[in-house]
């Protein structure tokens, strides 16, 4: 499942996978928090969170204490995740309606929102919903009002396109989902805060440099003190 | 002695004119009043405007009614499910118009049509091209936008439990849209597994009282078998 | 219980007493109509609703299906209505939280409510909270939402104030709950629906000539048709 | 693991500052904290603008709060009660501002505070004196004024049940205004008659997500004796 990479960085490393990404997320959430997992890499994030820290998954749906999937002889036909996969519900979790479960989003209820996106740039402009500006069957789903509502918006990707391309940009180059926003990311190859100075990295790949996570980056980097 | 239970899909569609805009309840198929769209179909209705989280799914549903060129226009947060088919040929045909919202400020339009707000303003969309051509204003510092309440000529929404007065309970996150469109429109019809004699429903747990249902049928289909 | 007339009225007729003006509004209210009862007169309405005609009352304190007093041995003590006099709740209604109590009433999804008031003037203007604009501690509490939102208002009240003056004004002199709303009203001296000509008189109290009625009255009358 | 349940009210008043804005819940008396009323004044915040449906009874409760001057101001619908001697004292006495606002406003606009919506509109109170100074705009043809959201500091309110992850239920019609001031403040603090274990409440039945709600205190008064 390593993602692809331009060759002079995968010689020289050994690229986290997505489970690893998810891992790392899963990892920094305290106990208590109320978050809301996107689809793809976010959604792994719940499998990892260790057993004795309780973490609160809202889902945008209508779902607030989420569970892992259903054995399958056990699944409830009315309960489903945001990417509509069959999901159970906690003890002490609850059912809202859509109004009121995006007043949880906007309202800025979630302690955090961790996302999968196709671009985030160094000022923390978040790119997640398209892929061009004249797509013509845009999906934007909740991605908008999580992006704006939560308190934090992490942000779980690889780290370049599968042509090769930094998906850390000086700036978005595809349409956004909100501007200013990510604070932090965690890729295959890089854990990076988002300051106001921009990107600074907090943990690499094993094997990697800073240099060589440069190479592969359009935003430039630095380095946590 | 009032009874809001109707008989036949028939009758619960009754009345429902070319043009009118349809609030249809449900995220993916969960919770999707299946009988009443196939009820719609049957009725004739057309240039419909739809409002639905999603355009449809395969070749049923929603999907028959782009199938049928019923309708004009959908208004929907995420076109793109497993299979929309049906929506993707009807548009790219030019056959239906598309228009894409975030889901958040879907839910609260309507939630404001029903709660008698015009209009309210909200963080969602601020600095994205779907803000476009939207007014902005600042409040505390952080800019906003102007978004007005989206009301219905009808909703169709799916419940758990009904009983004759027309109070509705869901079953876990299948309640969704449904509330808030049963809200947002004039004319509310339900489709209901159960139908319980009043005084039956907990009055603590009742996520839309009556007041905001005009007709109810029963359809005790068992199980939704697709998401 | 009849109320202070001015003398001349008083002798040529028998003024309805508060619980005959409140059996009127109920016996012109239709089944299946969801209506709200303000304090005073209009409380005694859902007394006087046929056994056989069901109409949903609502209390803005988030009681949707509220019924009459309990027996002294059989108060919730948790379950009271607007006036906070204990009520019970019929079968088939429900409990809701005070901003869905007033999205049912602002959002029109009232078909009636019944207030009582101070003045009513003959373009529909209610005044029903404040005697003075200089009231130092003016009480609004529902009014003015009721006023505004729900789809027809009934107005319940005395002809007259205690020392004779009309309620039935010109224009109302008293700070306005909501303009251009009421619809219809019941007094101990007549019935009157409010049109775009000003009131028209539907019913007067037994023996009571239009003339005496107009002595009593500041806005002028007309008859129905 | 989460707990959210304090064992004392002076744990659950903790760190309430002068100058806070405090939403106290209830309708009359019927769900008022009052045990958190009284840990209030045992605290000694004080400058504090409170805003509840009404303005305290004889002596107990909110009147505790005028008689002891922590109140600078009040915010609400209905100032008038049975007996508002406390407030009626503190008030001409010039030691407390009082602000009148509709009932149905005064909720919107704290619904509002709690989903993120900072500003509506509404047609409450058009054309009347309490609309005066205020922004009108209008919508379809009809007239509405703008009204902010209302954002509390803290918020005291009353609940039936909870759990240790501060899930609330409310009893009856002492539900009012004590879901929508959970959402609209900073720190929430509940007191509930029954603390019963995480998963017994109904899951399609929690009014106030422990979400809305920072701590709760076990109170088990019994029966209101006053509305």
């Amino acid at each position: 499942m390593n993602v692809n990479v331009s060759a002079n960085v995968l010689t020289a490393c050994r690229p986290w996978s997505r489970v690893d990404i998810a891992a790392h997320a899963a990892r920094d959430i305290p106990e208590g928090y109320y978050v809301n997992l996107g689809i793809g890499i976010p959604v792994l994030v719940a499998d990892h969170i260790p057993a004795d820290r309780e973490v609160i998954i809202h889902s945008e749906n209508g779902v607030l204490g989420m569970g892992p999937a259903p054995a399958p002889d056990k699944i409830n036909r009315w309960l489903i995740n945001a990417g509509k996969q069959y999901v159970t519900l906690v003890p002490g979790g609850c059912y809202m309606h859509h109004a009121d479960s995006f007043a949880v989003i906007r309202g800025g209820h979630l302690d955090l929102c961790v996302l999968g996106a196709f671009q985030v740039a160094e000022n923390g402009d978040l790119a997640n919903w398209a892929t061009s500006a004249s797509d013509s069957t845009p999906a934007v789903g909740g991605a908008m009002d999580l992006a704006a509502g939560a308190k934090a918006i992490w942000v779980l990707m690889e780290h370049t396109t599968k042509s090769g391309e930094s998906r850390l940009k000086h700036r978005c180059t595809y349409p956004l989902t909100a501007p200013g926003v990510v604070k932090r990311v965690y890729t295959n190859l890089a854990v990076l805060d988002v300051t106001d100075d921009g990107f600074v990295v907090r943990e690499m790949a094993p094997g990697l440099t800073l240099e060589a996570l440069q190479d592969v980056t359009e935003a430039r980097l630095r380095i946590a003190n | 002695m009032i009874n809001k239970i109707v008989k036949t899909a028939a009758e619960a569609m009754a009345g429902i004119r070319d043009g009118s805009v349809v609030l249809l309840g449900g995220f993916g198929s969960i919770g999707l009043p299946y009988a009443l769209v196939d009820g719609l179909l049957e009725q004739g209705a057309k240039d419909l405007t739809v409002v639905a989280n999603n355009a449809g799914i395969g070749r049923i549903g929603l999907a028959r009614l782009f199938d049928a060129n019923r309708v004009r226009k959908i208004i929907c947060s995420y076109p793109r499910t497993a299979d929309p088919i049906a929506f993707l040929e009807a548009y790219r045909a030019g056959r239906v118009e598309l228009e894409v919202m975030p889901q958040g400020t879907m839910a609260e339009r309507m939630r404001a049509a029903g709660a008698g707000i015009p209009a309210f303003y909200t963080p969602t969309s601020v600095g994205t091209k779907l803000a476009e051509g939207k007014e902005e204003r600042e409040f505390g510092g952080r800019k906003y936008v102007l978004e007005e309440a989206l009301y219905g000529d009808v909703a169709l929404v799916e419940a758990w439990e009904a009983d004759r007065w027309g109070n509705l309970t869901y079953r876990s996150s299948a309640r969704n849209f449904n509330p808030v469109m049963a809200m947002a429109a004039k004319l509310t019809v339900a489709q209901a597994q159960h139908i319980v004699e009043l005084g039956a429903l907990d009055p603590e747990q009742v996520p839309t009282p009556g007041i905001f249902v005009d007709r109810v049928l029963h359809v005790p289909y068992g199980e939704p078998t697709v998401t």
